[in-house]
């Protein structure tokens, strides 16, 4: 019941900025939508005068734009600066809100795991509005080309194979299960850097390089073990070796993560 | 009672905390005087856990720190400065069981303050008083204060002080950490003195009093030559 | 009710002699009700730990009576408050005394000062019990 | 607790994601399916894959096989996984394992068991041999630095010997024969004299990775090795700077290796697929025929086996797949041995409308 808690107040104290990147967000795609199809109206206009046939559009276009990979750059890197702020911004100014969530009354780890849910909601929050919106700006493409009779190319379906988009849109339920698990990794990764870090700050100046080498380290270990034994198995032993050392990860981080938050972590 | 064992705290080349043990008794007001920078803070924060020791052990009544019954009032807010004080309450109400809203409603009342007051918009002396009230609130059995008094204004002090001979402290175990000892100088039970990451004193207040005359300010005179 | 506390001396003995002083001046009447421990403290500003040694050290010498959780009284023997009050004096005269010695002055000077001092003194405050 | 609402809104906007997700994020592709008529057995790991490259979109395919059909090899990774499981070979495992250390390796299946050969380092050439995929023997050649660095055509086994044809330090024209002997670890080498057919490869012997239901199990004692043959012509780019470059030929081609000589069995015809299996080298003509060519006599003999009109064909597991494009998806038959023993069809289910317009090519794996 404390986790939820601890949830709602973090999402109560991220609203305000996670509103805002979305509103960001949006407008940077829905902005450009418009331009682009203001453009592209303009240059089929032009094709036309000039008696060019076969002039189509493909929402792939609009999807491998610059201005449209760009937002959704934006949102990956604030996604990843957000799991690290999430804790920092409890250190800040000499009143650390992390002084008074440290002394609640209950398991440390159960902070640990509000924020992680916290940060992998708000994760899947952004993946629900890029879904929304694309679906919504589909919608919005074809019926303006449809206006305006321009030729329209491929369907929605086929246009979000497009390279890492397909990353958004898995085939299969357990391909997004797979995708969220790595997304995980990679932010308790970052969880664990900032509460080795966080355990280190007092005892040494050198406490960021220290973190990214022990966290580094922690990963760079199983992986070398992937690379090197990449020559003696097939797909499946892969998968399965690749499984177990994700596994191991996980487990090396938590642990790192619980041993550096309730023993050395330090105000 | 907290007893302090042996601990040991070093922050990166300096050795704040050399060897420090000592006793704080439930029911009295026990105050760890030092001079600036001497390492009060990170004892207190070190009881609290919010700072792990090198070496040594804190036991609070025999047992490992247990949070319900201790609460620590640092000397600045440790809540958003953007909170209201409605919300620093709402929170200590969602995560502190033994938090007790009458209780503070009463101190919100005695120190006059207004719940809907931002602590951006507070002064030291509100602040301060806002924090004690946010950690007597927790009615808790040991109360840890980390320079109450520093720097805040004279009615706010007057006001702390009469809490602390009011019925609302009674049979809690206090440690006060201060410098400047004259604020509270008839309130203490018991004095222990740091320095150079040491305990050097450790006496009942009224009976070097009553023995040597001396008062807390005379024996830190002795200790530091100030 | 101020008392000016010094540093130096127990303040619990301050707050005995305080009580003292009223009691031998019968600002606190035989058998009178003595203010609440709490109450005490927090006009006093001192430590309840405080008031509660000053009050078990006035039950020692017999100043006050407790019974069983109802509010402490002034006792009602004389023979006490009497004692009180000579024990009083005594002191105030050993710190005169005291005080008077390195200025050398003659024992008839000292005499006829202190009965000038002492008439005019006694006129204007009439009326404490012998 | 207001602030649970917090909580609440986030997921709600979650779970309407996940809804317009799940309506507008999968595939609607059409669903094709085999229907087998007869003899089932042999499509049992087959895969028809209909491919239709369409202009503007992604190149995409449908693997049909006989419990339904999935988009191209997509689909969740644990069905990937299954997928891949079912059709690795799982008895051959070490013997592959041994194999994947080898670099530029090619491997040929023979009578007495699968055969590879390939690089180790820059000085060792590892011959693998292994009879029932599980005990893998090893054998290494030292100094062997002469052959790596060449382009190799493909091995074959005679007189009880390894042979590998290869291209000295990469020229095309300059073929030579390596002959390894076990027992002492040693290999020989000969120039073979040249001759304006090249040596292109070995059928069924040039690559590690073919998927080996394309080889046929072979004998180890044919006198003829089959060949792909090429001749080197010489271009003019469209700057006038001329170059050359390695064409196939059409026609059969077996290699004399007891003579160390390419031999032309018959070139003109255009041929729909070609197979070494055991001692024969056999082909199937436009016109349906199969010829047979023994591979130590090289004695021809012909059989009818596919009446009518012939589409495309492909050898596998020794047997002949043949798919004829139909205006509606295809018809699909499989002969062994020249007897017909299955014919099946793959059609689109639903609106196959979407399907007409756009060219679409039927493959069999």
């Amino acid at each position: 019941m404390n986790v939820l808690k601890l949830i709602s107040w973090e999402l109560d104290r991220v609203k305000k900025s996670y509103l805002i990147l979305v509103g960001i967000l949006l407008l940077l795609q829905f902005g450009w939508l418009g331009a682009f199809l203001w453009r592209q109206n303009a240059t089929y206009e032009e094709m036309r005068l000039e008696g060019m046939t076969g002039y189509t559009v493909s929402f792939i276009n609009y999807i491998g734009s610059t201005i449209f990979t760009l937002s959704v750059g934006v949102a990956i890197v604030a996604m990843i600066f957000f799991s690290v702020w999430i804790w920092y911004r409890d250190f800040q100014g000499r009143g650390m809100f992390m002084m008074r969530l440290l002394t609640i009354p209950t398991g440390r780890m159960e902070l640990f795991v509000a924020k992680f849910v916290t940060v992998m909601m708000l994760i899947l929050g952004l993946f629900a509005i890029q879904w929304m919106a694309l679906f919504l700006q589909y919608q919005l493409f074809s019926a303006w080309l449809n206006a305006k009779m321009i030729p329209l190319q491929g369907s929605f379906e086929r246009a979000i194979q497009f390279d890492y988009l397909a990353m958004m849109y898995p085939e299969s339920g357990f391909n997004f299960l797979v995708h969220q698990v790595l997304i995980a990794f990679v932010v308790l990764a970052l969880f664990t850097f900032v509460l080795v870090e966080r355990g280190l700050w007092q005892r040494t100046l050198w406490s960021p390089f220290l973190a990214i080498c022990v966290v580094s380290g922690l990963i760079a270990l199983p992986t070398f073990l992937i690379i090197y034994f990449d020559r003696y198995l097939f797909m499946d032993e892969q998968i399965g070796l690749f499984g177990l050392a994700l596994i191991g990860m996980v487990f090396g981080l938590t642990l790192l993560s619980r041993r550096f938050l309730s023993k050395k972590m330090s105000v | 009672m907290i007893e302090v064992l042996g601990v040991k705290k070093r922050y990166r080349n300096k050795q704040v905390i050399e060897d420090v043990s000592f006793t704080a008794n439930k029911g009295e007001i026990t105050c760890l005087i030092g001079l600036n920078g001497t390492g009060k803070s990170t004892i207190l924060k070190g009881i609290m856990g919010l700072t792990p020791f090198d070496q040594g052990n804190v036991l609070i009544d025999g047992k490992p720190i247990d949070l319900n019954t201790v609460a620590f009032v640092p000397d600045h807010s440790t809540f958003p400065i953007h909170f209201s004080i409605e919300q620093c309450e709402a929170f200590m109400r969602d995560f502190y069981p033994k938090f007790d809203p009458k209780l503070f409603a009463r101190l919100v009342d005695e120190f006059k303050l207004f719940p809907e007051d931002k602590l951006r918009e507070l002064s030291k002396g509100t602040l301060a008083k806002v924090n004690l009230a946010l950690g007597i609130a927790q009615d808790p059995d040991y109360l840890l204060l980390d320079e109450p008094f520093s720097g805040i204004d004279v009615f706010s002090k007057e006001q702390i002080v009469e809490l602390f001979s009011s019925d609302i402290m009674e049979d809690r175990g206090v440690l006060i950490t201060t410098h400047e000892i004259d604020d509270i100088e008839y309130l203490v039970d018991k004095a222990v003195m740091l320095n150079r990451g040491r305990i050097v004193r450790e006496f009942d207040v009224e009976d070097v009093r009553f023995i040597h005359g001396k008062s807390i300010v005379d024996v830190m005179r002795e200790e530091y030559g100030a | 009710m101020i008392i000016q506390f010094n540093t130096r001396s127990p303040v619990y003995i301050q707050v005995v002699d305080y009580f003292k002083k009223k009691m031998a001046l019968g600002e606190l009447k035989a058998g009178e009700e003595m203010p609440s421990r709490r109450e005490l403290a927090t006009e006093l500003k001192i430590n309840p730990n405080t008031v509660q040694k000053a009050f078990k050290e006035m039950e020692e010498q017999q100043l006050i009576t407790t019974e069983r959780n109802r509010p402490s009284r002034v006792t009602t023997d004389d023979h006490v408050l009497k004692r009180i009050r000579t024990e009083l004096v005594d002191e105030a005269v050993a710190v005169f005394v005291e005080s008077i010695q390195e200025l050398d002055v003659t024992m008839d000077e000292l005499v006829s000062k202190i009965k000038r001092q002492y008439g005019e003194g006694n006129l204007d405050d009439r009326g404490t019990g012998s | 607790m207001k602030r649970i609402v917090n909580v609440v809104a986030l997921g709600v906007i979650i779970t309407v994601g996940l809804a317009t997700y799940a309506v507008s994020g999968t595939e609607k592709e059409t669903d094709w399916s085999l229907q087998v008529e007869s003899n089932k057995k042999v499509w049992e790991n087959r895969i028809v894959q209909v491919a239709k490259d369409s202009m503007d979109q992604p190149y995409t395919h449908i693997n049909v096989t006989l419990n339904g059909s999935t988009p191209s090899n997509k689909g969740s990774y644990f069905k990937q996984l299954l997928d891949f499981q079912a059709n690795f070979g799982e008895d051959s495992r070490s013997f592959k394992r041994a194999l994947k250390q080898l670099d530029y390796a090619q491997r040929i299946w023979t009578t007495d068991g699968e055969m590879a050969i390939g690089q180790k380092d820059r000085d060792t050439l590892v011959l693998l041999k292994s009879k029932d995929g599980k005990e893998v023997d090893v054998t290494e050649f030292k100094q062997a630095r002469e052959i790596l660095e060449s382009g190799w055509k493909g091995f074959y086994v005679y007189d009880g010997k390894v042979h590998l044809l290869y291209d000295q330090n990469y020229e095309t024209t300059n073929h030579h024969v390596a002959t390894f002997d076990e027992s002492t670890k040693t290999f020989v080498t000969q120039k073979i004299d040249r001759s304006k057919t090249l040596i292109g490869g070995v059928v069924g012997a040039e690559w590690s990775w073919y998927p080996s239901a394309y080889q046929g199990q072979v004998a180890t004692d044919n006198r003829y090795i089959p060949i792909r043959a090429t001749a080197l012509e010489t271009l003019q780019e469209d700057t006038g700077e001329e170059y050359t470059s390695e064409m196939d030929l059409p026609g059969l081609f077996v290699y004399d290796a007891k003579e160390n000589k390419v031999v032309t069995v018959n070139q003109s015809e255009e041929l729909k697929g070609t197979l070494f299996k055991d001692q024969e080298y056999r082909a199937i003509r436009s016109d349906g025929t199969e010829l047979i060519i023994d591979l130590n006599s090289l004695e021809q003999t012909t059989r009818q086996v596919i009446q009518g009109a012939v589409g495309s064909i492909t050898y596998i597991d020794q047997l002949v797949y043949h798919v004829l494009p139909k205006k509606e998806g295809a018809m699909l038959e499989v002969y062994d041995e020249g007897e017909m023993v299955s014919r099946a069809s793959i059609k689109a289910e639903g609106d196959s409308g979407q399907t007409s317009n756009q060219p679409v090519h039927y493959y069999v794996y």
